[in-house]
């Protein structure tokens, strides 16, 4: 499953990308994978309240089922226009 | 509909007169045009960054639902990424409708969901440093408006 | 501010890229543009008649109170007289502000004001004969909204 | 002063203007003093509620005093835009 960052969250990790094998059912469970992962990744996701997350392009909650999901990209709220 | 991404400029006037000129029995064309601002002064560049492929799917899901919502005849979206500048165009919107009141509330309700729910993000750098741009809580409650 | 009262056509993209460029620090730019539409079919021509002097002064004072009341950095007002044809541009306003609300509320204030409060008349002419076309109430009403 | 008529007034009563020397005080007294002139005036003053007036160049109403009025102008209610 491909795993996106962008603006400060891609900052913070220091990658735009990472390649993960994972078994998560969840958003939130794949979170909790990464947050385990190295101090950056915990920062990264520290307050939640301030990222969104995307499964396979489409915006959806940290609930959301992983079943079928391609690509998982994590972002702060957006600012376009 | 015409949906653009892109890092190029593009030519206000020139957009505007090919929206206008390819409409037919539409009484009303709307156009907004969002332009870089340097708020606090000392801004050398916005960068915007923005998430490929989302970012289309985003901008045609939101023209599609304004055309349906909205009984449009048309809509052009363009937003650009990349570096700009100071009094850079950052993007616009096109609405063509057979009335006015309609033209205008598509234009108001596109903004309001390229605001919030598409995947542009802007980091202003000045020569202090730089900082990713804050989403605002009333871009988030103007979506319960429509 | 640019209030032109003309029999000429106007180009709206040209006017709208001079609009653009001569704003500083402004984030939003919107127009509005009317199209001749020919509602019923069989519209040949619709003719504008217009009070020369009233008409001018009219609408440097509606362009005047969208300035006040929506803090615009610039308006502008192009509206045509005489013989037009389907498809034909009418009139056009644009507005510059800081941020978006106002750029487009300031829009759509000059638009419920010139329907009702400038002193123009428009006629169609189809080939079954010539009719005024009549003010709707809701015109009039429109500008209780502000 | 000037009489102007505009869109149907002027084509019910013929002609763009009038030159009137008048003692009216208000715009109701010069429109009673029109209509007593010809039947195309009467029939063109005929229901006020569907006519506009203009003092120079300013909207008011058929109330409205003639002092220091150079033109008066009678029209449909409008239809810019």
């Amino acid at each position: 499953m491909d795993v996106l960052y962008f603006a400060w969250v891609r900052e913070r990790i220091g990658r735009p990308k990472d390649v993960v094998e994972t078994q998560a059912a969840t958003v939130m469970d794949l979170v909790e994978e990464l947050r385990a992962r190295e101090v950056r990744y915990e920062a990264a996701f520290a307050d939640l309240s301030s990222l969104r997350v995307a499964v396979n392009q489409e915006l959806t909650d940290f609930d959301a089922p992983l079943e079928n999901a391609r690509e998982v990209a994590f972002f702060p709220p957006m600012t376009g226009g | 509909m015409d949906i653009r991404v892109q890092s190029a400029p593009f030519d206000l006037g020139q957009e505007a007169n090919a929206f206008a000129a390819r409409q037919t029995g539409m009484g009303a064309i709307v156009t907004f045009t969002g332009v870089v601002r340097d708020v606090a002064g000392g801004l050398d560049v916005m960068e915007i960054e923005h998430y490929p492929g989302m970012t289309e799917a985003a901008l045609t899901q939101i023209a599609q639902d304004a055309t349906d919502r909205f009984a449009l005849g048309d809509v052009l979206i363009i937003h650009r990424h990349g570096p700009l500048t100071p009094d850079d165009l950052i993007m616009m919107v096109a609405t063509a409708a057979p009335h006015r009141a309609s033209a205008f509330e598509a234009a108001d309700f596109l903004m309001d969901y390229l605001k919030s729910r598409a995947p542009f993000w802007k980091k202003e750098k000045t020569s202090d440093g730089s900082d990713w741009v804050a989403a605002k809580d009333e871009d988030e409650t103007a979506l319960n408006r429509w």
